[in-house]
């Protein structure tokens, strides 16, 4: 089946993988029900395939909407947007947000680099958010960066 | 083998301030920087050992190596790796040695970035006068360009239930002292009764 | 590297495998009907099990895999593999220290303070401070300071003393107290501090103290006359102190106490018999005879068939152990039984080291440097399990898998690959538990030795020497050039020049000895200083490899003359250390050879010289057949 | 137990031999400081907190606490931006917190009703309920709040050597005995990879689908999560003041942006906050330690976090000194689930120096249950914590067993026959061999497998050679080993259940049905989670019972008299 429009879930639907595996496939497109022994052994599945997919955590999203969590809702659309991002900026990205790692204009140009490169509007905005709210409490770089006094 | 008179009364120790701290030229020099309230507000560390008895434990260390100890007194923080950071830039070797109110200490050099150090004695509880004794040893090793052995470092998993709240009580305490826009000033000891005549 | 350009080669895929005591090596070829090589790729992965038993089978699948798959390969390609005939090699490590140095009645303290005070030599009878306040004015008095004493107590207590008019010439401390001491006396005399067991200094005898300058050594009790004048010592009694000079040689400081018989003596520790049979001879050596001797014997039992301990001492355990060990790894299901009579020892390496150990009866827990012995092993068996590994390989790939040569030819066979060489051509694999040796003469005639002795003796050597304690921190020192770290910004390099480095170094190797690994410094926790880790580090490597690599060499030489060889190839683990290979080059010179790090295939360096060798041998076979067939 | 050395008894007064008695119990090793209120040093009851206040305007919140938007800290913001309902909040506000209170011990009243209020509060209202309540009032608000119906409990299983095969066979008996979590820890951080390994097999060895953690800073944490060889992660730390917070070299956001980016690969993640950590740190800004736990709470709330550890954590040595400070501790808890956070809920760090103390702190948690009793039972001996001590450990079990059989009360273990650990405890040992052999690692040999079979702690073990261990431990990184390796590893070597078990529970990454509140893997490899099985306490005789077959486990202990016959043991 193609994913488009995503199904309206209900909490009923919980666990996916146990009462929804139609729904569930890994990032080269499987099924999760190809995640066998026999294709283990077979050297058929690598790494990649033991990811979660955007769509799956859209669906994981609704659910908790469903069960009456909007915060973990929204956190699992910024998850969504993250899985295009690879390991290691995901952690640049982390550590540009720490107190005092990063100016404004940078957090200003990362909000930017989600938004055209991941199409990850919702993480922008909260990196927007704090960098509107590390300008305000003195959280931004330093433009001379000296920890002596 | 006769007993050593160990009934001398305690020691005491009082700091007089004798102008703004400067920077050291002799090599051969270690600076201790003490914390807003040692041998002032308090006396004596988290288990009682006086600090008349640290400041010459780690006096004797370091002059036992043949080395000369600066006294300084940071006024205007109580964060330990700050005050010894401060007192490492003073001193003429680069090496410092820090010391909280409650006991905790660190060695220092000039040329670490601050949250470093060259060695570190968290556990306040674990420190007595021996171990101050090491401390002020290794220091001055350092600043002779020596490789001490760092000082065993001990761990007790039940110090946190004794301790924990009182080293806060006295982090607090310590915290009242602190005298804002303050720079280091040099302080001498002035040792109290004690020595045997 | 092949003749092929532009299409695959044609011809037949085959592997060469090189199953050895550490690694296992793959080399994956085309041979063309006419014998002609073109190498595809190769492969290194840890050898699983003993060599030369079935566990070896999964080590070399995983490397042929590997080959295979750098090569974009499958198995199915393969037309066959070719595996070492490998004799199973098994060595052990003991040590034995010969030598105890024992202080009888507290006579002497020679523990070497780091930081003793005041100077000179005061002469006078031992008093306890707490009495001495009783004491007389007028008799000499070295004055001793138990545990728990203040060090401005004391001063205090000897100032008052003195200003009564009691004569003290010295003292002795049981704390780091000595120059906080002096540093407060009005009188100035000389102070040996740390003595541990200050308690055990004998009370109201004659005692010397000498303190000498700073970077001096002490004159007058390091000398048997000087104790002599001191103590008036007939020449009977200086003959006895002698010892007690000796041992005090070299310190900056020093006490000693003239008791009734108190004495030092240097004993030699019995540590059993070493017995070697061979040459139809049983030869009987004692271990504690040290080395020089114990490899003399070893000489004269060539070729060696066997060799045993003393049961309860570590040369009879683990000269036990290697056997068992080899009798466990040769017993397999559905094999018949290795006879024991084929499990037996082949070689010793014997090398002379010393053990820091503390001195029993001392008062301050003086180390003295005490005579070892250490012992490499080895056990070989002529019966292999190679042609059962062939079988499971060929099994666990689906392609035919045969013996395809003995393993010290093959070795020169690759050797040989190396630029610039010829025969007559010698190999030394310098490995982790033995050094082998073989070679190939002009005639094609090839033998091969296999010596006790490498890698992991040099870092127990070093482990022990250095008193590291730490096998981890041991081979740093050997594997890494070493350096000091003399500020955040710059280190000293071995060779005395000065590197500096913009990011700050860490704390923990600040003002520290380091090994320079490829991660960054790691410290060396030793007080010694660079000069004598590397002095340590170098020796140790002398005595195993630059001997054994004369020794295995003189083995397989003609005649055992070194100058009937031309090249000697280095191959193997150790042939990678930074020094090792010069000082072996420099050892055969005088002999003119020619002598250097092999480069098998002139792109491999020292390594896969067996299993590229196997291709060669294999290849000359094709081309052989090719002949007969066109003629 | 200790090496603090008793209280010198002061020199001249002559004491009562009673006195001396009293002077030498346990309990008087135990550290005690009064309040001070202005500077935070005071559990839950201070003046110095502020007044609950919320106003919102043009659907956003411009006054919290009594503070305006103008003068918000970061943690106000966070709080006011993401945390709170801003559609229910005025009227949420506007409930007196005497009835708030009433509606969390009332049977009549769902937990669903009551989260429809709290998702309105701001942090001093939550404080002033929760300071009406006494601790039995706690924990019947605990028993309805709690998110998830059934209790569990997690377990640390660490070596004092980092010894591999030890935390595997621990792990092994751990997960045997119940724990639904497993986490680790090191004293040498290079050997990781091969710890988290053993850890992994050693659980599913135990019992198919226990989730495990490996603590460490961020990155490696994160690394080893999105590799598959670790299951879960918890040590991510917040603070309930700014300058705190900052001082951990974090914000919200950046708190907010790494919980995104473990739910983006699929793991399981919470928060860890605790009373005292900022009162700790000098930096308390004048507010009681409830007070800014509540800030924490809701800032992992805000977050989007399914879970919190709480309950003092690592800091339990000042709550535990001042009065009402467990009093303070049980109500952090019941704040996490009273805003629908998965609360693992503390007891996991050495509290006391009296057995009697160390039982009486767990009480609040572990008779109303929790979603983990304990966040850390020492699964080994405490001297083989590498987290400080936990204020359980091995030497406990048979009391757990005991106290859950004597109350009838599930505190997520069972008491397991001699013959199952040892089978367990050997074949974790043996898969690990079989893993090792595989990834080829540093071999593990049969004298090890022995050992770790009957060992008690890692001095019954051979030394390792820790040299080839770091060297193995680098090249699991180097060589990029996943998860799927290990499944390999053991389905080649004949450990099928074992590797049937990893794999199932690597493929639920893929669901994601574990990233959902309080979600444990039962037995059979079902997700239990708020979702699919809420707590629906609604008085006597409702929400989880333990009875039935469970009930029947817990009644075994290691020597019950048998009724039929009682010259025997049943067991």
């Amino acid at each position: 089946m193609s994913a488009q429009p995503p199904p309206e879930l209900t909490a009923a639907d919980y666990p996916l993988s146990i009462n929804r595996p139609d729904l569930l496939r890994t990032p080269s497109g499987k099924p999760i029900t190809a995640l066998t022994m026999d294709a283990v052994v077979s050297g058929e599945l690598s790494a990649t395939d033991l990811r979660i997919t955007p769509e799956t955590l859209q669906l994981q999203a609704q659910l908790a909407d469903a069960s009456g969590r909007p915060q973990l809702a929204a956190n699992f659309r910024r998850a969504a947007e993250m899985t295009a991002i690879p390991d290691a900026e995901v952690l640049a990205m982390y550590n540009a947000l720490r107190p005092r790692a990063s100016t404004g204009a940078a957090l200003e140009e990362m909000a930017d680099r989600l938004e055209r490169t991941y199409s990850a509007p919702v993480c922008a905005a909260l990196v927007r958010e704090a960098a509107e709210v590390y300008g305000r409490r003195d959280l931004l770089a330093r433009p001379v960066a000296d920890s002596d006094q | 083998m006769t007993t050593p008179t160990t009934t001398a009364p305690e020691r005491t120790v009082s700091l007089r301030e004798v102008g703004p701290a400067r920077r050291g030229t002799r090599p051969d020099e270690v600076v201790i920087a003490l914390s807003p309230a040692f041998a002032g507000h308090f006396t004596k560390t988290i288990v009682d050992v006086p600090h008349a008895e640290v400041l010459r434990q780690l006096m004797a260390g370091i002059e036992e190596q043949g080395v000369t100890a600066r006294l300084v007194r940071v006024l205007d923080t109580a964060d330990l790796a700050a005050i010894s950071h401060t007192a490492a830039r003073l001193s003429g070797s680069g090496i410092s040695v820090g010391v909280l109110s409650r006991g905790t200490t660190m060695i220092h050099q000039k040329d670490l970035p601050r949250l470093s150090n060259l060695e570190l004695f968290p556990q306040s509880p674990l420190l007595d006068a021996p171990v101050f004794r090491m401390i002020g040893s290794n220091a001055a090793q350092y600043a002779k360009g020596e490789s001490p052995q760092p000082v065993p470092t001990r761990n007790d998993q039940m110090a946190r239930p004794r301790w924990q709240a009182k080293a806060a009580l006295l982090h607090l305490k310590e915290f009242d002292c602190i005298e804002a826009g303050r720079g280091p000033v040099e302080v001498e000891a002035v040792f109290g009764p004690g020595t045997a005549g | 590297m092949g003749a092929h350009e532009g299409g695959p080669p044609e011809g037949l895929l085959v592997v060469g495998v090189d199953i050895g005591n550490s690694t296992t090596e793959a080399c994956l070829a085309v041979v063309a009907p006419d014998g002609s090589i073109t190498y595809l790729g190769t492969d290194l992965t840890r050898t699983t099990g003993v060599k030369g038993t079935p566990d070896n089978t999964e080590g070399a699948l995983k490397a042929i895999r590997g080959a295979l798959a750098r090569a974009g390969r499958s198995a199915g390609q393969v037309e066959t593999v070719l595996l070492n005939e490998a004799t199973p090699v098994i060595s052990g490590l003991a040590m034995e220290t010969i030598t105890e140095t024992i202080i009888t009645e507290s006579t002497m303290i020679g523990h070497n303070p780091t930081t003793p005070g005041g100077e000179g030599l005061g002469v006078g009878t031992t008093r306890s401070i707490g009495e001495l306040g009783e004491q007389q004015p007028g008799e000499p008095v070295v004055c001793v300071v138990p545990h728990g004493w203040d060090f401005d107590d004391v001063a205090a207590t000897l100032n008052a003393a003195v200003a009564a008019g009691v004569d003290v010439v010295a003292a002795i401390l049981a704390g780091d107290d000595a120059v906080l001491v002096t540093n407060r006396l009005t009188r100035p005399i000389p102070v040996v501090d740390e003595v541990s067991a200050v308690e055990k200094v004998p009370l109201g005898m004659l005692a010397a103290v000498e303190v000498a300058a700073p970077g001096r050594t002490i004159r007058t009790l390091s000398n048997s006359y000087g104790l002599a004048t001191v103590f008036d010592l007939d020449p009977v009694q200086t003959r006895q102190v002698s010892p007690v000079a000796r041992a005090l040689t070299g310190n900056r400081s020093a006490v000693v106490v003239r008791t009734p018989t108190g004495d030092v003596t240097d004993r030699r520790i019995p540590v059993g018999e070493l017995v070697l049979h061979g040459a139809g001879k049983t030869l009987r050596v004692d271990v504690d005879a040290g080395a020089e001797a114990i490899m003399e014997v070893v000489g004269r039992a060539q070729p060696l068939d066997d060799a045993r301990g003393e049961p309860g001492t570590h040369v009879g355990g683990m000269l036990a152990q290697v056997r068992d060990t080899m009798a466990d790894v040769m017993d397999v299901a559905g094999q018949p039984d290795v006879p024991p009579s084929e499990i037996a020892i082949r070689d010793v390496l014997a090398v002379d080291t010393f053990v820091p150990a503390e001195v029993r009866g001392g008062l301050a827990g003086e180390v003295a440097l005490e005579n070892a012995v250490a012992l490499a092993a080895m056990v070989r068996t002529s019966r292999s399990r190679m042609q059962l590994v062939a079988d499971l390989v060929s099994e666990g790939l689906g392609a035919a898998a045969e013996i395809g040569g003995v393993e010290g030819e093959m070795a020169v066979g690759g050797a040989l690959t190396t630029p610039g060489v010829d025969r007559p051509i010698a190999v030394l694999d310098l490995g982790g538990g033995s050094t082998d040796a073989a070679l190939l003469t002009r005639e094609g005639e090839c033998t091969a030795v296999h010596v006790a002795g490498a890698g992991e003796l040099v870092t127990k050597l070093i482990d022990s020497e250095l008193a590291l304690g730490d096998r981890e921190v041991a081979e740093g020192v050997k594997w890494y050039p070493l350096g000091k770290v003399e500020s955040f910004f710059h280190l000293r390099h071995e060779d005395g020049t000065v590197e500096f480095v913009n990011e700050p170094l860490p704390p923990h190797v600040f003002a520290r000895v380091v090994v320079l690994t490829p991660d960054g410094p790691a410290p060396v926790p030793t007080r010694h200083g660079l000069d004598h880790v590397r002095r340590v580090r170098r020796e140790a490597k002398r005595r195993v490899f630059v001997v054994n690599a004369l020794r295995a060499l003189r083995q397989v030489a003609p005649g055992g003359n070194l100058r009937a060889l031309e090249f000697v190839v280095l191959l193997g683990g150790s042939a990678l250390d930074f020094e090792i290979p010069d000082m072996i080059a420099d050892a055969l010179a005088p002999h003119g050879i020619v002598c250097g790090t092999g480069n098998v295939l002139g792109t491999e360096g020292p390594r896969n010289a067996v299993a590229s060798g196997l291709v060669r041998a294999h290849a000359a076979l094709v081309a052989e057949e090719a002949r007969c067939r066109s003629s | 137990m200790t090496t603090t050395a008793p209280r010198p008894t002061g020199a001249a007064a002559k004491q009562s031999l009673r006195t001396e008695l009293l002077e030498a119990r346990p309990v008087n090793l135990d550290g005690f400081v009064e309040e001070w209120p202005e500077k935070g040093l005071v559990a839950m009851e201070s003046e110095f907190d502020p007044a609950p206040s919320v106003r919102v305007e043009d659907g956003r919140i411009v006054e919290l606490d009594g503070r305006s938007r103008n003068d918000f800290d970061f943690m106000d913001t966070f709080i006011a931006n993401h945390a709170i309902d801003v559609a229910s909040a005025e009227a949420s506000m506007a409930i007196p917190s005497a009835q708030i209170a009433r509606m969390l011990i009332d049977p009549g009243v769902s937990r669903g009703e009551v989260l429809a209020v709290t998702r309105g509060l701001t942090p001093a209202k939550v404080l002033d309920v929760v300071k009406l309540m006494n601790v039995v009032e706690i924990m019947q608000g605990m028993q309805k709040m709690r998110a998830r119906r059934t209790p569990a409990n997690q377990g640390h299983s660490t070596s004092a050597r980092d010894n591999p095969i030890q935390v595997a066979a621990d792990a092994a008996e751990g997960a045997l005995r119940g724990f639904a979590e497993l986490e680790t820890t090191l004293g040498v951080l290079r050997y990781a990879p091969l710890v988290a390994i053993a850890l992994q097999v050693g659980a599913q060895v135990g019992r198919g689908g226990v989730l495990t953690q490996c603590a460490l800073e961020e990155a490696t944490e994160l690394e080893l999560g999105m590799r598959g060889i670790t299951a879960y992660a918890e040590t991510i730390s917040i603070y309930g003041t700014e300058s705190v917070f900052v001082d951990g070299d974090d914000t919200p956001w950046s708190k907010s942006f790494l919980a995104a980016a473990y739910a983006s690969r699929g793991i399981k993640m919470r928060f860890t906050s605790g009373t005292g950590s900022e009162v700790q740190m000098g930096n308390a800004e004048g507010k009681s330690m409830l007070y800014l736990e509540i800030r924490c709470i809701l800032m992992a709330k805000g977050a989007g976090v399914q879970g919190l550890q709480n309950g003092s954590i690592s800091c339990i040595g000042v709550p535990g000194a001042v009065p009402g400070g467990l009093r303070a501790v049980a109500a952090e808890n019941l704040v996490a689930s009273m805003v629908d956070l998965e609360c693992a809920s503390g007891n996991d760090q050495s509290f006391s120096h009296s057995a009697m103390r160390r039982t009486a702190r767990a009480m609040p948690q572990m008779l109303p249950g929790t979603d983990f009793v304990c966040s850390g039972y020492s699964s080994v001996p405490n001297a083989d914590n590498m987290f400080a001590g936990s204020n359980f450990d091995t030497e406990d079990f048979d009391d757990w067993n005991t106290i859950q059989r004597d109350f009838q009360v599930d505190g997520g273990l069972r008491h397991v026959r001699e013959d199952e650990i040892l089978a367990a405890r050997n074949k974790a040992a043996r898969a690990l061999q079989a893993v090792f052999a595989h990834l080829d690692l540093p071999p593990i040999t049969d004298d090890e497998i022995e050992a770790a079979t009957y060992a008690n702690s890692s001095n019954d073990y051979p030394l390792r050679d820790v040299l080839a261990d770091l060297k193995g431990a680098q090249s699991v990184m180097d060589r990029e080993i996943t998860g799927l390796d290990l499944v390999k590893g053991l389905e080649s070597a004949g450990f099928h259940d074992v590797a049937e078990n990893l794999l199932t529970v690597l493929r639920q990454r893929v669901s994601g049905d574990l990233l959902q509140t309080s979600a444990v893997l039962t037995a059979d490899f079902t997700p239990l989670s708020a979702i699919n099985d809420p707590n629906d306490y609604a008085g006597p005789g409702t929400g989880y019972r333990l009875q039935g077959e469970r009930w029947e486990q817990l009644k075994k202990l290691r020597h019950v008299t048998s009724s039929t016959n009682p010259e025997t043991e049943v067991g």
